[in-house]
């Protein structure tokens, strides 16, 4: 076994310097404070502008499908800067989900014709499972494809609201299949939920006889689903990254120049401490992310551990930084008027996205030979 | 001094002569303050007879078996808890005479004006100014993180007199309507989406001398003294076992076995045993309390009420899983009061936070039992002797 | 249910001042470390000056039995004081388990004078168990009795090689039943094990064919060794919030006499912070170990719960304070001719003495209907 | 500059030369010194050839290969990884050529004599006087910690010859004869009951002035560079999975499925993860290092392998039940080399509480973060301009 490579490419640095300055002009934290109460809490020009002019919204796909034809190592990089801003767009169910889903099923030709609609910006897309999935989780079973409909219920879809096409994990008479949904086909309702989390958002979707083509069938959807999941989970790691770097940096700032005492508070003992702890654990984050991204590059075999490692690392990790950043402002942080509540809610949120630390602590377990009693 | 029994001798008599069902709610209370049964601890035409503190229990117990009203001290419990020993304990004749009756009757009520945008941990460093003008006071400034203050018709407040002393030493403390038109009070929306606390802007407040409680410079030691009941307040409570967040939790995981996983069952007994415990410690202070032996667990038990709250509401969203996910509602409101348990896990998850900076951060706290209980030393200080108007801000 | 006394009484207080003021002149930590490593890790003296001058290792026994007719609540003070000074003393074996059993089998008139030579001193017992076991597991079945004789193999008896008695579990023909063992009987052989807690030892004792009287039978046994070893976990909860205190105190008198940086060492705010949680935690776990204590003078069912709160916070807490005082020691704390590492043997030996912290949480889930998945 | 390639060549031409099997060892080691292919870094003359640092792995692999005997480097940590680059960095040419090349044969070893028992964490604070006398310097003091003085032919050493100066600006730095009658050297025993480190005691000690290692008064800026050296050290390593600790424990689980309660999983997974992620960390640190990118986490390295070294054999008793409760040897002895794994879990338990200490404490380590990696402003100092000799002790 070869090192994986676990630094940043000369790409993926100028990738990171281009979206960062985009969203230090478009995506300060006022602006993503004010939409998250407005009608419409997603920035779809935002979207619009990665995919256009950087052309980052189809990273994993290949250059013959309309896409940059990178991979998830530069999807990771573009994870943490767009974690970083807790940019309301929908990278995680459309760039990550849709696209890792409908790339494994790209033998159906309709399947491979979605895949560059996302990838150029021009559609968005997700996968209709809760968000809450594991990536071993079994196939789920709450819809049922029946006479080339769809019927049934999903809970918790991310990014369902802006989602104009959906993969739909469904059981068929045939057993599990993955379906091509039209958000807009009739029989389709989408419920907003009420998020925790108000830069990235939630719904409940219900089929009720919706027609909608198969582009994989049997252990094929299966492994496509699964390839999914871990490729987002994966990524999801290096968001948090991103995440809880943006967290240690602001309270870094705050606790230099606010005087308490005489003094910066950044110069008590025990707050140097703690930040220099969180530090080491944001560092030891970022390493395991790289891992995990650069193995996401390899087999499947090799990419289930280290994701298994970075996620079960990285999510409580985020929630640690967003804890420390909330607290380390003291009650400024407390107050709406600060972003510290929308990072909070995101780390919060994904620390129980794609699966909680126990349950990819369970397949460590089962991967690395350490059994239950 | 009196005893228990007598106590619930002189409540029955007062009964006697006041029928909780016949009498007015306002006359009711006027009269068990003027029999000196309202805080039986308080001087003697003050509410009081002078009894030992730990009796109050027995008199409240009395009326509340009655079904007597009683002073509704929710709505006023920074009145109850920390402007009425303060006024007692500094206050003229005068101003004992004229605010502790309608206060604790809950005729008035009271919010506190001490913390401020720049004077958090730090309130000896607070910059709202008072200056003197004739028989009267006038303040400038910014208040923040004041409940009660939309409803309060008075507060205390502590302002800056003498800018060209030493932080501690240039303080005063004053009495003030908040009815006067030069204050305002705005809602302070906090993460949770609601607005529990407000900012209180001072501009051109006007206070009469008559208005502030002790000396000139005095303000610094009074506030202590304020906060020190804040304190004892915050402890103590002899409560049953799996009260407050763990008994929500302990729920879910009775009624949804569903939800249930080796490692979550880990934590929840690891969070249950910490819960039970702090419980007991809660108890013996209480105890200690009692039998006069006062002990300085009340910080501990707030540290760890902060921390296990917070740590239990985490878990919570982590038990639900999908349902950790959602919110209730983030629209803008006034809450009745913390109502955790008629709110999402998710709002018991955000609320919680504040617990560790509220009324006294954790941090603050550590370095008082450090400092005051295990007698270790200060760390060295630069703030203490310099013009306040020259320190760094 | 009745409010539970947390506080010390006055009788309390006097039996600690008089146990502490022997304490100080017997049993100051040069003289426990320089036993240690002797011929008898065990000072015998101390213990009869302990049962002669103060009356004290007969706490539980009633005053017709030769005992001091107190209860578990002077006992738990007692092994506080022994546990502040790591008083080389069989303490746990002979004054609190084997008492404990042998008075639960009172009816027997040999376990009733067996009683009284521990109190008075004259003897020393333990329970032939090994250290680990917890409260709630089986009755044991390593020794079986057949013709009136034992056999079989115990390791990690405690207080073993100083034991002139020993209450033997067996199984016999007809169940469960407790023996009264005379360790000088042939056939009964005792081998130290070289222990991690050099101020308490344990041993292998091994039988064949020894014959020794049945003191108890069937469900009475078994509810015997149940009330023993419960009585033990509780009492054990405050010999740890007693080591513990000693190691909070001895570290903060050394950081306020230690100097780095021109400063004293307790003048930083991260020591000063870490200090102040371990002093919170001893807090509470003086609380739970009074709750305990008071408990176990009441109904066994109320025991229970309490004694199992107790032992699982006290005996992760017993281990956090002589970790932290190892470590705010800096490099004298790691040196042999410091106290330091008889206080870490303790604790930590202690913390895996009579149930672990997670076999005293599943007491708790059965008790408190918390069940596991 | 030169290239791996033209190093493999280099070696080759030399193992040509110096058959490893058919030369003394002595010589072999020396010869291989003299043709620069020691250290590559190292100046011509000195052992290297200028080459690029990140190249040495390349010699040592192809000395390996052939089963060259090597300079045996375990015995000479101190001499290799602190006295070395510090005579180079600070010597006169005389010392460079007098002290390297025995150095890195192996002939002579050294140890380090600067921790003291007032001064650990704060070394400046160090009270060791030497006085000048003539050509000499004489010594008396007491040095603490000292792991291979017992062995050592040579010390790194400072001492302080200015006690009227601020304690950072009276130190000098020695090259100390450990041979000296002066010196000398006890075991010192630990925790563990064996004797690792040392005790010295320096009563009249003499150095001569040509044993001084940079100016009079620079012994602390040199001794800085000496500690980084350490901290380099102690960084890197590309090790597989599961080594250590984490590796005992995860064999244990396998091989003894009696131990495994659901409570030990959680947390043996925890500590595995926790492992995985500092083994990656690490690992990414060496690439970093060699990508000339170096970065500052060689001191979280440091601080993550103390806390999980601690944690996993705490654990590891917990899981082993019965047997955590003994111990395998408390007699005095001298170890050959920290062998955890030819040790009892409870050495590993009491052997691991020293790796927060030792090379560093965790808390001054933490310090060093937030301060030269956050910019985080230090304390307030009261001891940096006062005459050493008036400051509290």
């Amino acid at each position: 076994m070869s090192s994986p490579n676990l630094l940043y490419g000369e790409v993926e640095q100028e990738l990171r310097d281009s979206v960062r300055s985009l969203l230090r002009d478009r995506c300060d934290w006022t602006a993503v404070l004010a939409r998250c109460e407005s009608e419409h809490p997603y920035d779809r020009q935002l979207w619009s502008t990665l995919a256009t002019d950087l052309g980052v919204t189809g990273l994993l796909v290949p250059e013959e499908l309309g896409g940059a034809g990178a991979g998830p190592r530069e999807l990771a990089v573009l994870a943490e800067e767009l974690g970083s801003s807790v940019a309301p767009v929908p990278l995680l169910g459309s760039a990550v989900m849709a696209t890792s889903a409908l790339l494994a099923c790209s033998e159906a030709s309709v399947a491979s014709e979605a895949v560059t609609t996302l990838a150029t910006g021009s559609a968005v897309g997700t996968v209709a499972v809760p968000l809450t999935t594991a990536p071993d989780d079994p196939f789920p079973e709450s819809v049922r494809a029946q006479d080339a409909t769809l019927s049934g219920t999903v809970p918790t879809v991310v990014d369902l609201e802006v989602a104009d096409k959906a993969v739909v994990p469904a059981i068929g008479e045939d057993g599990p299949g993955l379906y091509l949904l039209d958000s807009s086909a009739p029989g389709v309702t989408r419920t907003p939920i009420t998020p925790l989390d108000l830069t990235r958002r939630i719904g409940t979707l219900e089929l009720d006889r919706v027609p909608a083509p198969r582009v994989a069938t049997g252990p094929r959807a299966e492994r496509a689903l699964h390839h999914a999941l871990t490729t987002a989970a994966g990524v999801l790691a290096s968001e948090q990254v991103g995440l809880a770097q943006h967290c240690l940096d602001s309270t870094v700032d705050y606790v230099r120049t606010r005087y308490q005492f005489g003094r910066a508070v950044g110069s008590f003992q025990a707050v140097k401490h703690r930040l220099a702890d969180l530090w080491a654990g944001i560092s030891t984050a970022r390493a395991v992310a790289r891992d995990a991204a650069d193995a996401l590059t390899g087999s499947s075999e090799e990419a289930g551990i280290s994701v298994a490692v970075a996620q079960s690392y990285c999510c409580d990790l985020v929630v640690l930084a967003a804890e420390e950043h909330l607290q380390l402002h003291g009650g400024i942080g407390m107050t709406w008027e600060h972003p510290a509540h929308l990072y909070l809610g995101r780390a919060k949120s994904s620390q129980l996205t794609l699966g909680t630390a126990e349950r990819h602590r369970n397949t460590i377990a089962t991967l690395g030979a350490l059994p239950a009693p | 001094m009196v005893d228990a029994d007598e106590l619930r001798t002189r409540v029955r008599r007062f009964l006697s002569e006041h029928d909780p069902a016949g009498t007015d709610r306002l006359d009711f209370l006027r009269a068990r303050f003027d029999a000196g049964l309202a805080w039986v601890h308080y001087p003697v035409g003050l509410g009081g007879i002078d009894a030992p503190r730990a009796l109050q229990t027995v008199v409240d117990e009395e009326f509340a078996a009655t079904g007597a009203p009683d002073n509704d001290p929710l709505t006023n419990t920074i009145g109850l808890g920390m402007a009425a020993p303060t006024i007692l304990g500094h206050g003229t004749e005068e101003q004992r005479r004229r605010f502790l009756r309608p206060l604790w009757t809950g005729e008035e009520t009271w919010c506190q004006l001490f913390s401020e945008p720049g004077a958090g941990s730090d309130l000896a460093a607070l910059s709202t100014r008072a200056v003197r003008e004739g028989d009267e006071w006038v303040l400038d400034g910014q208040k923040v993180w004041t409940s009660l203050a939309h409803t309060a018709r008075w507060a205390i407040l502590v302002a800056r007199t003498a800018p060209g002393a030493p932080k501690h030493k240039g303080l005063t403390y004053f009495l003030c309507d908040m009815t006067d038109p030069g204050v305002e009070v705005r809602p302070l929306r906090q993460i949770t989406g609601e607005a529990e606390f407000n900012e209180v802007f001072l501009s051109g407040a006007r206070i009469p001398d008559s208005q502030r409680l002790g000396e000139v410079g005095q303000g610094w030691r009074i506030a202590m003294d304020t906060l020190m009941n804040e304190r004892v307040a915050i402890g103590g409570g002899n409560t049953a076992r799996e009260q407050g967040m763990i008994g929500i939790v302990s729920e879910t995981w009775r009624q949804r076995p569903e939800l249930r996983t080796p490692g979550l069952h880990e934590r929840l007994l690891r969070l249950w045993v910490e819960s039970e415990a702090a419980r007991v410690t809660s108890e013996r202070l209480r105890q200690q309390l009692v039998a006069g032996q006062p002990g300085p667990e009340g910080s501990a038990a707030k540290l760890a009420f902060a921390r296990l709250n917070q740590l239990i509401s985490g878990f919570e969203l982590e038990l639900l899983s999908q349902q950790g996910l959602s919110y209730d509602d983030w629209s803008l409101r006034r809450p009745d009061s913390t109502e955790l348990t008629s709110r999402s896990p998710g709002y018991r998850y955000l609320r919680a936070k504040g617990n560790s900076i509220e009324g006294g951060t954790s941090e603050i706290l550590r370095n008082i039992i450090a400092e005051r209980v295990l007698g270790l030393p200060a760390e060295p200080r630069t703030d203490k002797d310099v013009p306040w108007k020259e320190l760094p801000r």
